[in-house]
């Protein structure tokens, strides 16, 4: 196992050390349990952002605390989501009398841990909503599953969502919009590489020479099915073809086209990706008006990338640029 | 002869050394399906329940499996740690005030802390879930003490029921958690969270049997 | 060879494709030769700033283009030094009448191609001055080496520099800041991998599993030495101490500390790699008191990360934090 | 007999066909002490100039030979572009405006061109560069000339001696380019733009005294 990184029992503890120090500015490291907050937490009037999962994804959700995002996030082990002591003492911390939103991956573990926290917050008298996420088709969406993964798109709602609460929207009109976002936003990911959880120091999964993984989740867990090497423009059709079709993206649509890296892909092939997914957009008279091209959900050092359309109208355009200032995406401030 | 609090406490550290001893293929089952944590996952929590219980006070049996669930729900995380969380608290809040656990109490304790993994996951016999296990354990329980079983005899039955739920979860294609966004791939491996569900009904029967025989 | 490609001799052709259409609002893309070009060049009664050097290095120096950093930049082959057409072409495109800066890297190739623009560029009457960098200390600076390679403090100085310009600072101070900027800034890289060369398809340099090269440069070559894998804080100690005893960093000095992915290291460990990094400099008295952490200046898919160290005074401190706008880096705009 | 146009011509396709023939060579020999690139990179500037002389309309060789280097500066980049590209442009102003070259010319035109490369460059013999193949080259196509040797017998030495000096790099340690970062890692490689200025003064030998002795 070649990382970075001393003992595997502290990547966790020592990555947040390392974002509280390098990030004082803008962010406030709690332990016991983690929580990574805002530095100016609580905003009185403003209704508060939680989000939080596994760790192993950054910058999301720790890089995107911040004015215009989220007030707080909560770092759980490796690819494990984090537990509802963390998300109650997040949620608290943030809590400026407006409520409080969870934003919350459509896993089970996030799902279950969200719900016994917020069922801890009311409690305590804090008026908590929580929006899932599941934007990931890569999952059939049926009885016979724990329904779409919450992929790429949480990035995107926790973006457009901190814009509306810096607004003093309401905690219904948050949640509101955040459901919005969800129901207008799809993803698909893929694998050249498995990555390596470092408390367990090998691969998840095994992948041949000239093999890759499509339709894969954020946690290193397998895909929807194993392919041979292909192409770049030819991995765009794989992932933007059930992407576009499942909203469905229709001509004249206008998008916010978002190409990710899973983490040990570099930007000269997401760039390369990117021409792909533009020309394919436009062949179906797609409109990227807006773009975010890098690494921001990521599976440790992976190497594949992911693709999220959002459909766009003028409000999400409007928040999407409104000023944000966190360490993970940060414009107008 | 009921079930004291310190066989609980037993019970508690047999279910951590099982989890100990089998870290490795809980989380080599939750590669196969899932996401490979299920083993570090619960390992990492009973070793916080173990912290906790020899720093505890004497106090009643509620209270014992309460602190169990409490440090699970917030030591473990994913999904395993808000249900094997539930499951303790809500055999707490069955057991509460009590110092000690008559059969039916025991059974009782452990129907209320499974119906509460069933209300909170959501997950029917059947979905290739720790429900698989658990629930027939629950049934054998009761059924053996309606039969007039003696408790070792119960508990023994109980543990084999939850074996065979482990079991019968290979074939199963899951529909909850993680292993279902596998869909048909997900056949022909055992679940992970029946597995550790069969070692906690496992290390009851051998602890809380196993005293209550020699105190006979 | 993994990557998500279409065919190698096209990576670049298409990348700076891809630049384009995802940032059409901040720059322009010339292609015959090819140049990157801040959208809005050339700026009246601005010093122009152009830089470039090999591809692979992204988002270094194309994504450094835009309001406050670049005007031009250059892109070669992968790994390979632009050509004078290209700077000739970027240099007349940015020039604004109040002359243009070539910042180079200190590489034969880069120096002597940018000397050749610099020569075709006055002899069209356009102002040039050119600043080399050389910040990197694993190599030996004397008179058996072609001098110390440009690395990390690249970046910070095409920010500084970028700042200044748009104060409307003259052609001789912004390079005057450039010097300074790179005589205060020291570098060090390493890696756990080697990169693929996409039209050479295998690996520069083998390493075993086990094994690391320290003091490698940016283009996939050797390294000073080749050694057995260590924890995350010996890395540092092994980067960071030639870093602080070259310039030599002092008690009391004020740093900008830039943690830099080669490309393939992800976030999570480059924060482990800080945290110990702020150790290392707390225990010299030294003061990080600006950061900058993440991939900017990569070596393709290569796992690895460099340092580097800016002392820091009130000037280049105020002309760190001046608003940015580029694709790769983005404050305050 | 004079150098013809035609001649310059073949010597620059014969230079282009060794060194596309040899580009993984040069870029293995390159990928020990340097970055990988060199055969690559002179492969794509000398197909960019035949493209050129395809195209190109009947001028003199001055104009010819700046042609070439003009296109290697605009395609190769590296090191090499402007060296190589040094090298022919001032070939062409010592040629400038002429038709054909006398021996003397042409030993002449090649010193501006190797005095160029050593302008740009800064590199003196001894530093593990291409002029350690150049300078030899110059040297001896001058002391055969003013010994009357005639002109094949001038490139046969010419070449032999650009060959010793490429092969004469190989112990030496880098003082100058990309190899020069290795320090004493760099011995014992054979540098690669020596080898290609090799390929250089090889092809001329090839081409300019093969087609002298048949129309002799
Ligand atoms: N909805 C559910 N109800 C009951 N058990 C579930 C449910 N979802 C998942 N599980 C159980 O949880 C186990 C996985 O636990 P674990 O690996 O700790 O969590 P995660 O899937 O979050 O990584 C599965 O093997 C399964 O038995
Ligand atoms: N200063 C110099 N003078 C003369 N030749 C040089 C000099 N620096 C490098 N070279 C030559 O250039 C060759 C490398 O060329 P190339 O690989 O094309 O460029 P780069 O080093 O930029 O990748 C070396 O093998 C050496 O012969
Ligand atoms: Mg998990
Ligand atoms: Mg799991
Ligand atoms: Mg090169
Ligand atoms: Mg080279």
């Amino acid at each position: 196992m070649k990382k970075l990184i001393n003992d595997p029992a502290d990547v966790v503890k020592e990555g947040l050390q390392g974002i509280a120090a390098a990030h004082a500015d803008r962010v406030r490291v709690m332990t016991d349990p983690n929580v990574i907050v805002r530095a100016d937490a609580p905003v009185q009037g403003k209704v508060g952002l939680v989000s939080g999962g596994g760790s192993g994804h950054e910058p999301m959700h720790g890089g995107f605390v911040g004015m215009g995002m989220l007030d707080a996030a909560c770092p759980g082990e490796v690819f494990t989501s984090p537990t509802p002591d963390q998300m109650l003492a997040a949620t608290k911390a943030v809590d400026g009398g407006a409520g409080v939103l969870h934003i919350v991956k459509n896993y089970t573990g996030d799902v279950l841990n969200f719900e016994m926290a917020a069922d801890l917050a009311r409690d305590e008298k804090i008026e908590v909503e929580a929006v899932v996420i599941d934007d990931d088709v890569a999952v059939q969406d049926s009885l016979y599953t724990a329904g779409r993964r919450g992929v790429g798109t949480t990035v995107l709602a926790e973006k457009i969502c901190g814009a509306a609460a810096e607004q003093r929207r309401s905690l219904a009109e948050v949640a509101g919009l955040c459901r919005k976002v969800n129901a207008n936003g799809r993803s698909m990911g893929m694998a050249l590489t498995s990555c390596i959880v470092p408390a367990a120091g090998n691969p998840t999964f095994e992948l041949g020479p000239a093999e890759m993984e499509i339709g894969i989740g954020i946690h290193g867990e397998p895909g929807r099915e194993r392919r041979q090497m292909a192409p770049a423009r030819e991995v765009v059709e794989m992932l933007a073809t059930p992407i576009v079709e499942d909203l469905p993206f229709r001509s004249g649509d206008r998008v916010l086209a978002f190409v990710n890296s899973m983490g040990g892909t570099p930007l000269i092939e997401l760039y390369v990706l990117y021409n792909d997914l533009r020309k394919f957009l436009a062949a179906r008279g797609i409109e990227p008006v807006r773009t975010l091209i890098g690494p921001y959900i990521t599976s440790l050092e992976m190497q594949g990338c992911s693709i999220t359309l959002l459909k766009l109208d003028e409000e999400l355009t409007a928040l999407w640029d409104a000023p944000v200032d966190t360490p993970g995406l940060r414009w107008g401030a | 002869m009921p079930i004291s609090d310190s066989q609980i406490s037993d019970w508690i550290r047999a279910f951590a050394a099982a989890v100990a001893e089998n870290k490795k293929y809980l989380t080599e089952l939750d590669s196969a399906i899932g996401d490979a944590d299920h083993g570090i996952n619960m390992s990492r929590g009973m070793q916080a329940v173990l912290a906790k219980l020899d720093a505890r006070q004497a106090a009643d049996i509620g209270d014992l499996l309460k602190t169990v669930g409490m440090t699970l729900v917030s030591t473990v995380g994913g999904a395993g740690g808000p249900l094997y969380g539930t499951l303790f608290l809500q055999m707490g809040t069955s057991a509460a005030g009590k110092p000690e656990l008559s059969d039916d109490e025991w059974a009782a304790a452990l129907a209320a802390g499974v119906a509460g993994v069933q209300r909170r996951g959501k997950a029917e016999p059947g979905d290739k879930t720790m429900i698989d296990a658990l629930v027939p354990a629950v049934e054998a329980v009761k059924s053996a003490l309606a039969e007039g079983s003696a408790l070792d005899e119960a508990l023994r039955r109980s543990a084999e029921a939850a074996r065979e739920g482990m079991t019968a979860t290979i074939p199963l294609v899951a529909r909850k958690g993680r292993a279902s966004y596998l869909g048909e791939r997900s056949a022909n491996h055992q679940d992970p969270g029946a597995t550790s569900s069969w070692l906690l009904l496992q290390a009851a029967a051998d602890t809380l049997a196993a005293k209550d025989s020699q105190q006979r």
